[in-house]
């Protein structure tokens, strides 16, 4: 019982590090359907930034957090203008494909270049250094932080979405671009809104996330066949379906870690498999696509 | 829109279509002349264009796959290294033959794909993808845990293939290796162009534009798809095979999400749906790869990322649109206009 | 009595909890030239999607030639004769006119799965093709691709293809919708045309053209059958002139 | 007709292209050049960089010239782990470029893929890292200056059962060096009285170690032995080990040395104290070569905390080159070259080398080293040494 107990806690502090990167790519993926293979180096971008802002800088955590986000955004902001507007839409997959795989080179590259090629971290402030007791089960500070950061972005998300004029705007032109714009939906703007909401969690979650993706030059490769199995098993466009997906991946993979870790690896992608078997379209497919 | 406008986009059509097709008739020779005189022009860099050959038969599957089936796969190395580890694993245990080794990559990358294909392509878009990725990673996982069959993480070598037809030994140079990886590649192209011409050809062109069109003439779409992915297989285990031989080692990597990625990258580089577009594309990113990582290796990474970048926003349909599209509308044109 | 080819008895489909057509029984015979109307939203497209197997059905049976075909996939009903065209039209944009056709007549002899045949040495399929080309006024288009071609001959080139299917039983989803007056005598001319034998369904709107062309009219509303029978019968027929008026009404509404 | 020209003159452009950017070194009499294959890109180019600087400071201390040859480094980037690529990368060295000598390697497979080009060319190849036991089995013109994971691995599990510890668990990342050090650890750990109750083997691409923190707690050991290849992965799992409670839980923490290599520490922070490893450098070593080589290093670089057991492997590296031109006369002779070397003891900034004629590894000193803060800094104190540990793992182990 107490193993079921941590794999489930342990399972949901690191589904809740997938949720908060990944939301922002489905969210993107159902509005603009563009496929950006970048969103992680946005997420390393925002991570690295954190990194200097507190340990070069000396800002505290909570300020190198928000700098990060914001610098990340804004930054991002012309690529959405001069890059991204020019291959929105689902006919243009491969071109997405293509033109997010070289900004994430060329990301990459750049970092490698300001930040050289060896780990950095964000220091955390003492407050999320200790142990939390949760049950039977300790936990870190900084997980359990983690968990209701994730918490708090899937309810925010739920009121923005559900309860703003944004959101209503945005979930009509999920449904369907050309109704919107004929209600006089500026799509341009409401585009360039989605697509900094998407970086924007996209930075928080690399900021959040940098304990357990530690941050180097490859991250943004190497992590974002996660974030897609996120997005694919959660359907996109869907916030409570991502929560569900990196829940269920977080939790299928710490399980397959602790249970049999020699075959960690097969139980992770043989239960994607399964999962995409059975709900082909993503957990809650309802809304949008 | 007015008959005359018809009619001249209509005759500007054809006269594409007509270009595309003397493309693909000069393809065949062109690869078989500057793939000769490379070998002679480059002697020391054998070793490099091998793999080139061989890469580019690789990328010929993915072609085949997305090109003419419209399947967007990120796990076509799941065929590449099943591929090159059945024939190193023959090559190590059972037989040295060359061409031997050649049909056992095709006939086990041939399998994994009908196997996996009959699995994952009722999917797709995003699903399919992940669902390809997936593959990968579990063909990845089982060579890692196959320790002893494969050498895991460390690789398998000790693959000394014969000597080719019983007459032409692998040596230090490459020499042998370039040649046979060069004949492998337009024996493979000319296969490919008959498969695309045929009539499981046509009926996947058809696939990739509307399934359901399809279906209402009494094909079935996934069968197709299956088929077609099977058969790609076959060209990727080959192309797999052809790597273990020529090199006498197979690694991790050749069964690696990043080799499905890159193979894509190729591709799209060069234009998906036409074979040449395959094989030009790997040449120019292994070219600039090679050049870029020679003389900068920190940094190439900018440089190949701004590249294709730059082919998204000024060459949409890749390196081969523009041979086919508006450069060679310019040469016609000056040609006609006299001395510009 | 010829036996009927296409016999649908009590279809029935639910979305949820909306029936869109409910207890629908109709047979079509050999050389039946038979009209499908009804208002918009009438069920007429689902009708044709059960029939065709691109919908399963809630309840209900569809027999082909006798032949229980309730569960076929839609392939495999093309397979045993039951074409259809489409409303809007599908066809493959990049490719050409004469392309379409080959697939078509290699689908039907089930030549698909040939992986090293040249298409343009199969035996016999270039002389049909051209057949059907010359037979719908195609030949000169042959070899443009189908993206850029004339409305109208886009409409001819999908009843070629049904016809390139040799079908028992043809069902014709608006085969005149959008094309221009001045071209629409081509598509009447091919319909005159079509084999005698052939079991034709057609939906339209296009009053003319189900007049002059059917011998039978089925009257579809809000997903029922209304009525049948001959083109006077059904223009006598208040039920028929309610449920127009009455569609226009809601509609204008 | 003009599109088959045009065709053949988009080909000729690209080979052309290749072509001139290949062709621009040509030998030189005078010149003996080695070929380096090394990450220089991507995730592990720190590595590559250390050889680099390991090289740089061995010529600087050394000058670039013996017995009037100019040695000359040539460097070919792998990123990864790429057999074929290695194998590729190092025809071209010796065809194109007419390497004598090969040297660099990082990771295991990229070694062991050359040694049929090496036999055939007659090239010596000097391993300046990886550290599979089984690579100097596969040619007898290799030479490894770096350490095994047995090397490392029996005096620690020596010491850990001399220390009266019973209970351990073995978490090693799932690749032939991690399941070199599981195998010599319960070899020599069972051998000395100790009982290994969990053997965890942790793919690779793990970043998220809590699960086999569970593992570890559950399975009521006192002691890890813990090995991961250095980098992100080593991160994760350290801070895994003390976030988790299992340090404040008193279970200690040892493994070989390269996962608190000298430039991670800074990112591993207070979760590296308190770790104890074996390794055969660290850069707190206290001798005057040592403390030369780091001034060196802030010499040429502006900074010394790069250097690590890759630099002094690339280091002690390049003197072995150096010593086998010196013994050729400058001639290409691969068999002789090793032959020279064979035997050959000298003194390096780690300690005393000498490589074993069997097996053409260094034996060396093997220290006890524990992370500490030291003046604010992290660092490996040597709190113990091992004297002339040869590679236990040559044909036997496995």
């Amino acid at each position: 019982m107490e193993t079921v107990f941590g794999i489930v806690v342990d399972g949901a502090a690191y589904g809740m590090i997938l949720f908060i990167i990944s939301v922002g790519l489905s969210v993107t993926l159902g509005l603009m359907r563009v496929v950006n293979l970048a969103h992680g180096a946005f997420a390393m971008v925002a991570g690295y930034i954190a990194s200097y802002a507190a340990q070069g800088l000396g800002l505290p955590y909570a300020a190198a957090l928000v700098g990060a986000v914001l610098v990340t955004v804004v930054a991002t902001l012309p690529m959405e203008r001069l890059l991204y507007r020019r291959i929105y839409g689902s006919a243009n997959e491969l071109s997405q494909v293509l033109l997010t795989i070289g900004l994430t080179f060329v990301i990459v590259a750049g970092i490698n270049y300001l930040f050289g090629p060896t780990l950095k971290r964000i220091p955390l402030p003492d407050a999320l250094l200790g142990t939390v007791s949760i049950g039977p089960k300790s936990i870190p500070a900084h997980r359990a932080f983690v968990i209701g950061m994730g918490a708090a972005t899937i309810l925010g998300l739920w009121w923005l979405l559900e309860r703003t004029d944004f959101g209503i705007k945005l979930r009509a032109a999920v449904d369907d671009p050309n109704m919107a714009a004929a209600l006089g939906i500026r799509t341009e703007r409401l585009y360039m809104a989605t697509f900094a909401l998407g970086t924007g969690l996209a930075a928080m979650g690399g900021v959040l996330g940098a304990e357990l993706l530690p941050l180097e030059p490859y991250y943004a490769i190497r992590y974002i066949v996660l974030f897609l199995a996120v997005v694919a098993v959660g359907g996109a466009g869907s916030i409570f379906g991502s929560a569900a997906a990196a829940l269920a991946l977080g939790i299928v993979d710490t399980a397959g870690k602790y249970l049999i870790p020699n075959f960690g690896e097969f139980f992770f992608y043989a239960a994607l498999i399964l999962i995409l078997f059975r709900w082909p379209h993503g957990f809650f497919h309802g809304r949008g696509a | 829109m007015s008959a005359v406008a018809t009619d001249r986009t209509r005759r500007e059509t054809a006269g594409r279509r007509l270009r595309r097709a003397a493309l693909d008739g000069a393809a065949v020779p062109v690869m078989a002349v500057l793939g000769l005189a490379a070998f002679w022009l480059f002697p020391n860099d054998l070793g490099l264009m091998t793999r080139i050959a061989a890469t580019a038969l690789y990328v010929l599957s993915l072609d085949l796959v997305l090109g003419f089936g419209g399947i967007a796969t990120l796990g076509q190395a799941a065929m590449f290294g099943t591929g090159a580890y059945a024939a190193g694993i023959a090559a190590v245990n059972l037989v040295d033959e060359p061409i031997t080794l050649l049909a056992i990559g095709g006939v086990a990358g041939g399998l994994i794909a009908l196997v996996t294909g009959a699995l994952i392509l009722h999917a797709r878009g995003l699903t399919l993808l992940m669902l390809t990725i997936a593959v990968v990673q579990i063909v990845q996982e089982v060579a890692n845990k196959a320790r002893d069959w494969t050498g895991g993480s460390d690789g398998l070598s000790g693959i000394d293939p014969a000597p080719v037809l019983g007459l032409f030994r692998f040596d230090l140079y490459g020499r042998t290796s370039y040649l046979f990886a060069l004949a492998v590649l337009i024996v493979g192209y000319l296969v490919a162009r008959r498969i695309v011409r045929s009539p499981f050809g046509l009926a996947c062109r058809g696939v990739k534009e509307d399934p359901l069109r399809v279906a209402a003439l009494g094909g079935s779409p996934k069968r197709y798809l299956v088929a077609l992915y099977a058969v790609a297989g076959v060209f990727a285990g080959v192309a797999g095979a052809l790597t273990a031989v020529t090199s006498g080692i197979v690694g991790l990597d050749s069964a690696s999400f990043s080799w499905s990625a890159e193979a894509l990258v190729m591709l799209v580089l060069g234009g998906t749906g036409r074979l040449y577009g395959a094989v030009i594309g790997t040449v120019a990113f292994m070219t600039i790869h090679h050049i870029l990582a020679s003389s900068d290796p920190f940094h190439w990474m900018l440089f190949i990322g701004l590249f294709l970048m730059a082919i998204v926003l000024f060459a949409p349909g890749g390196i081969t649109s523009v041979l086919n599209g508006a450069g060679i509308e310019r040469v016609f044109h000056r040609m006609k206009g006299g001395r510009a | 009595m010829t036996t009927a080819l296409l016999e649908v008895e009590g279809l029935s489909k639910n979305f949820g909890g909306l029936q869109v057509s409910s207890d629908i029984t109709l047979d079509l015979k050999a050389g039946d030239r038979c009209a499908l109307i009804g208002p918009n939203g009438a069920g007429k497209t689902t009708f044709v999607n059960l029939v065709t197997g691109v919908l399963a059905p809630t309840a209900g049976t569809i027999r082909l030639e006798g032949q229980d075909v309730t569960t076929l996939s839609a392939e495999a009903r093309v397979r045993r004769g039951l074409i259809r065209s489409f409303q809007v039209a599908r066809l493959f944009r990049s490719m050409t006119v004469r392309e379409h056709l080959e697939l078509a007549v290699l689908e039907r002899e089930r030549k698909t799965f040939r992986l090293f045949a040249s298409v343009r040495r199969m035996p016999g399929l270039a002389d049909e093709v051209a057949g059907l080309l010359d037979a719908m006024g195609l030949t000169a288009a042959a070899d443009t691709p189908v993206g850029t071609l004339a409305y109208g001959q886009q409409r001819l080139l999908e009843i070629a293809l049904a016809l390139a299917l040799k079908p028992k039983v043809l069902i014709l989803d608006e085969p005149a919708a959008g094309v221009p007056h001045s071209e629409s005598h081509r598509i009447l001319d091919a319909l005159d045309r079509l084999p005698a034998d052939l079991a034709v369904l057609m939906i339209e709107h296009d009053m003319d053209l189900v007049f002059r062309f059917a011998r039978r009219i089925i009257v579809l509303a809000q997903g029922r059958l209304l009525c049948s029978g001959t083109a006077q019968e059904i223009a006598a027929d208040p039920r028929v002139r309610d449920v127009y008026l009455g569609s226009r009404a809601h509609v204008q509404a | 007709m003009t599109k088959t020209v045009r065709g053949a003159l988009l080909g000729a452009v690209f080979v052309t292209a290749s072509g001139a950017a290949l062709c621009s070194g040509t030998a030189w009499a005078a010149t003996i050049k080695v070929g380096v294959i090394a990450p220089f890109s991507g995730p592990f180019a720190t590595a590559g960089q250390t050889f680099k600087q390991g090289i740089e400071i061995y010529q600087a201390q050394h000058g670039k010239t013996v017995g009037g040859d100019t040695i000359e480094f040539v460097y070919k980037d792998l990123d990864q782990a790429n057999p074929a690529q290695s194998k590729a990368l190092a025809q071209e060295l010796i065809v194109k470029e007419k390497v004598g000598y090969l040297a660099g390697f990082f990771f295991t497979p990229d070694a062991l893929a050359v040694a049929p080009l090496i036999d055939e060319a007659n090239i010596p190849c000097v391993i300046f890292n990886a550290a599979t036991s089984a690579i100097t089995e596969k040619s007898p013109r290799y030479v490894r200056t770096s350490f095994t994971l047995w090397q490392n691995t029996v005096p620690l599990a020596e010491h850990m059962a001399k220390q009266g510890i019973k209970k351990v668990v073995t978490a090693v990342s799932d690749y032939g060096p991690g399941i070199d050090g599981e195998t010599a650890f319960k070899q020599t750990f069972e051998k000395g009285g100790g009982q290994v109750v969990d053997s965890i083997r942790m793919p690779l691409k793990s970043t998220d170690f809590a699960p086999f923190m569970q593992r570890i707690k559950d399975s009521g050991a006192e002691a890890i032995y813990a090995f991961l290849p250095a980098g992100p992965t080593t991160l994760g799992f350290a801070k895994a080990f003390s976030d988790t409670g299992l340090k404040a839980a008193g279970i200690k923490f040892f493994g070989p040395g390269d996962i608190t290599q000298e430039p991670d520490l800074p990112a591993l922070g207070d979760a590296a104290v308190g770790i104890t490893t074996t390794f055969n450098y660290s850069q707190a070593h206290d001798s005057d070569m040592n403390r030369q080589l780091l001034a060196k290093a802030k010499e040429l670089f502006g900074s010394s905390d790069l250097v690590t057991f890759s630099t002094v492997g690339a280091y002690d590296g390049t003197h072995v080159i150096y010593k086998m031109v010196e013994a050729t006369g400058g001639k290409p002779d691969g068999l002789k070259a090793v032959e020279a070397v064979k035997g050959m003891a000298w003194e390096s900034p780690r300690g005393p080398l000498k490589i074993d004629p069997n097996s053409r590894h260094v034996t060396q000193t093997i220290y006890l080293r524990a992370t500490e803060r030291k003046d604010g800094k992290l660092q490996n104190t040597e709190i113990a040494s091992f004297p002339d540990q040869p590679d236990y793992g040559y044909k036997g182990g496995k």
